[in-house]
């Protein structure tokens, strides 16, 4: 993707993009409520990088994780060795997230609509669906309490980024308020994709495109939406993953290929 | 009124006896555990002795629920989440409510946190229990569980305020894996511990299944380690690896390879039903399944030591 | 919006330096810890500073409450057990209340669990708590703050049922006192552990004072044993023996001479101002205070050794 | 009190027959929420003799505890080393007392009504009392779900036995049920004084003497309470404490006398 880089380090793939990008986003960020995958090793190069501050908590109730493997699950034995705290499901639901100690909460979703809601439920009607998803988890409370939402969407197409959800699993705050309630968190604020950012900032706010990644076209992003895409004065392009970065993320965040591929 | 468990009687008992004991045709089971520990074994015998309309109550619904599903046990599923794990689907489930295929599946949808809190409620005799979760979610529209409730408190703002409530949940029976208990059913966990001392209370009936059983002595050298106490315990089960393909904290690893294969077995009806009749229906009890298995596939799985450090509970001079 | 803690900063601090920085006139100050693990060394340190118009919350109003009182520093209580433990009255608070001597006290009555669910609600970021007390009792007659609320689902008889709350509690600020911690703020408590976790959590500041400050390596051996994080944590206050005359279960045993002398003490003002003159504001700090105590008295609250066992937590062959 | 037990074990205190008594009236009971003093000597009486299997349950969160000494608190640290669990106050009272897992808990009181409604707020009016009293503690809760409630007294007066409580602090399920709340428990089933033995079957039942210790008469349990006293049919006379009672309590359960003065 960027010639210079190839060089040195090889041929940047789709995750170790996402992967950095995502990482510069929690620049300044405490605490992040990372899912396995791409937030785990966001969250760990940014540990490495821009955030050296920021804690990941996870799911199963892991506070302050110093795993001596790259965990294969947010519960993996690996996570819990060594980790500076283990609590129990109503603590990690109930005061960590709910009680509103989380700054960023990364996601991901089969579908996104233009408010940052999203579907992870049902492709199709939910009581006879065609694919049936795996449901929130803990989404819909990440989404309700974290103080702003990452989400990382590794195929940017019209039927992920939909003009109608099959179904919101997971409403932003404007949903929350339409249905009577106060929103206590921002909903999702940036959205990460192969193509580039799209991003928000809070209730009213639709998501729009800030950047591409080098190579790519406003319209192309624009023909990958499945609504008219509101788009920044200025777009910017991504940066490509700097040398610094890529070997980090290789030789330090995950040497043994666990999510890299 | 709850029952009252005569702490001091024999609980003592095999995989067999408790779920013939305390899992009836029709009853309402929850098998708990949060990766970490899932009762798997549990699983694997209702599934042998042959159970049916069974309504399942599990947070993460993973493979041993595919496969009592699979089995025919089960009518009617209550689950936040119905995935195998990050490494697939689960075929069954997915027959069942994409096409009723043998059968429809009942499903109550909730988040993760809205079990978490059925089961506080069911603990602790709530009619119901307040989350800020929900609000403009589809789900309240499928799942009539789901309600709103007018706090009797101003809003900071000094408006009216509602909230999301579930409803309690009052499993017939709970099982739930453990490292170790004693005789009388003084249960001790460590890792991730989930909702299972919840799950525990909120049953009229609860089986703690442990990689140990231990003297009174080693629960009793570290008593905040207890995290469920005899008074809830019904019935112990002695299952060493009864977690597979599941871990437990200090004992085994994670079947990785097993969470990756499911996909493709549980894809095709008839490699699943042959899996059933190999491990399950093929396999007398558990101890039978994990000698099946064999002690070059446990040795993949074994761990080293990290052993926590003593802390002083203090003695009176 | 809740605050955010930098776990990695400075957090370590003196006492004096803590109170200075988050305790302030008019603040509402919770004191958590059930018999055990009383902070009452912060409640000195308060005291030492003048602090004025404070709201305190504390589930067992004894006598770090009464000698708070007596020093003036609180206009209003929050409480569900006003009382010198088991050994007798609260001098200071008695006349405060039965004869607003020399002043009155705002009084909100609760009963345990109504102070756990303030808690927990205030924790969670709920508008309110149900729970299972009051009905029938006259304290929602003096206390507006116990409401009633319709559950949106059927009782078992198909009629309607209600239920009692309670809304959040939010201080200012919470005080814990724990055995250990590392520079974080991850702290272990083991022993009773109380409310001590909730009342952080539900706090926007907090206040963990230890016994010992630990390297992280200590902490990280027994993840379960943290019950509160390092990013709930805003200051480490290093305070051998602050707890006395409550004691740290594995350090040292309660005072209960001096629970039962403090009857005598408090019910005469006079006695009472000496008593706060030599012990609190004649010791620059709790260091002095203990030293004035003496070794020799230390020697006779000393305890003797009873380890917990290690269990494993396993390491990834 | 009963000239037999005199010469082998010396005068029986109030605090032994009221103990004796309390720990006979656990025959068959599993878990008691157990306060300190009385009730702690009852329960582990009660363990000795008539309920083998009994569990005391403590405020503190401290399950079957295996105490080296007769504890001085519910949380004293003799009560935690060796006990069985610790658990957190959440667990305790909710899981556990609201949670109806506890048979029998033991209460006291400044005064008691023929229901068995409780005051431990106040002597006087609330907002400035003759006597601010402790208040509930956890026996609002121990009353709302413990399947029945023993009420020890020391003094059985008028004072204390009151046509009208000056505050009602810990109700009944009468009082529950009137305010338009299903209680859970039965309320009190046993008042244990130093005259004699007062028992309530369930909601809309009065109090009513069942028994009189040796020398007692109904003529002066009647005149000692505040309310005109229902009697059962028969009126029983209690049995005094055994030999063997007696020196369990004092050889096994408080030898060091920490509550039997």
């Amino acid at each position: 993707m960027s010639e210079e880089c190839t060089q040195t380090t090889g041929a940047v793939t789709s995750s170790e993009l996402l992967s950095v990008v995502a990482a510069r986003e929690l620049a300044g960020r405490r605490t992040v409520f990372a899912g396995i995958g791409l937030p785990t090793l966001a969250a760990e190069l940014a540990h490495l990088t821009v955030a050296p501050e920021i804690e990941a908590v996870y799911e199963s109730g892991v506070c302050g994780a110093h795993p001596s493997r790259l965990p294969e699950t947010i519960a993996d034995a690996v996570l819990i060795t060594g980790a500076e705290a283990v609590l129990t499901m109503p603590a990690l639901f109930g005061s960590v997230l709910q009680g509103g100690h989380i700054d960023v909460g990364f996601l991901g979703a089969a579908q996104i609509d233009r408010w940052g809601n999203l579907n992870t439920s049902v492709i199709g009607e939910w009581e006879r669906p065609s694919v049936r998803l795996p449901g929130s988890g803990g989404a819909v409370e990440v989404m309700a309490n974290a103080r702003e939402v990452f989400v990382v969407m590794r195929r940017h197409t019209p039927r992920s980024f939909a003009g109608t959800l099959d179904f919101c699993t997971t409403p932003g705050p404007d949903r929350a308020l339409a249905d009577g309630i106060r929103p206590l968190g921002t909903g999702v604020t940036r959205v990460i994709t192969e193509l580039g950012i799209l991003a928000r900032d809070g209730v009213g706010d639709e998501l729009r495109l800030v950047a591409v990644h080098p190579g790519v076209t406003v319209g192309q992003v624009r023909a990958a939406t499945g609504w008219e895409l509101k788009v920044a004065d200025t777009v910017t392009t991504v940066e490509p993953p700097t040398d610094a970065e890529l070997r980090l993320l290789r030789d330090d965040v995950d040497p043994h290929r666990v999510y890299l591929r | 009124m709850r029952r009252s468990v005569d702490r001091t009687a024999g609980k003592v008992m095999s995989m067999r006896e408790a779920v013939a004991s305390f899992v009836h045709d029709g009853d309402t089971v929850s098998l708990e555990g949060f990766t970490h520990l899932i009762p798997t074994a549990a699983g694997h015998e209702i599934i042998r002795q042959g159970r049916r309309d069974l309504t399942v109550v599990r947070m993460t619904a993973d493979i041993v629920v595919d496969q009592m599903l699979a089995a025919g046990c089960v009518t009617r599923l209550v689950s936040s989440f119905v995935g195998n794990s990050s490494a697939g689907s689960l075929g069954e489930l997915r027959r069942r409510i994409e096409h009723a295929d043998p059968e429809p599946l009942a499903f109550e949808e909730y988040s993760h946190y809205g079990m978490v809190c059925r089961y506080l409620a069911g603990a602790q005799r709530l009619p119901f229990h307040p989350l800020r979760s929900y609000a403009g979610s589809d789900l309240p529209s499928v799942n009539p569980g789901m309600r709103k409730v007018t706090s009797p408190y101003p809003a900071a703002d000094g408006t009216t305020e509602q909230i999301y409530v579930v409803p309690p949940v009052n499993p017939d029976v709970t099982f739930i894996h453990a490292q170790r208990a004693d005789r009388r059913g003084n249960t001790q966990i460590w890792g991730v511990t989930g909702i299972q001392a919840e799950a525990v209370y909120a049953a009229e009936k609860a089986v703690v299944v442990v990689e140990e059983l231990v003297a009174d002595e080693v629960v009793r050298a570290d008593p905040n380690r207890t995290l469920v106490p005899a008074h809830a315990v019904d019935a112990v089960v002695l299952c060493p690896r009864g977690a597979h393909p599941s871990f437990a904290q200090g004992y085994y690893d994670r079947d990785n390879a097993f969470y990756r294969a499911w996909s493709a077995i549980s894809k095709d009806p008839v490699r699943l039903r042959e899996w059933l009749e190999e491990w399950v229906y093929g396999t007398t009890d558990h101890a039978a399944y994990v000698a099946k298995l064999g002690e070059e596939f446990w040795s993949g799985l074994a761990i080293g030591e990290a052993l926590s450090e003593p802390v002083n509970y203090g003695r009176r001079l």
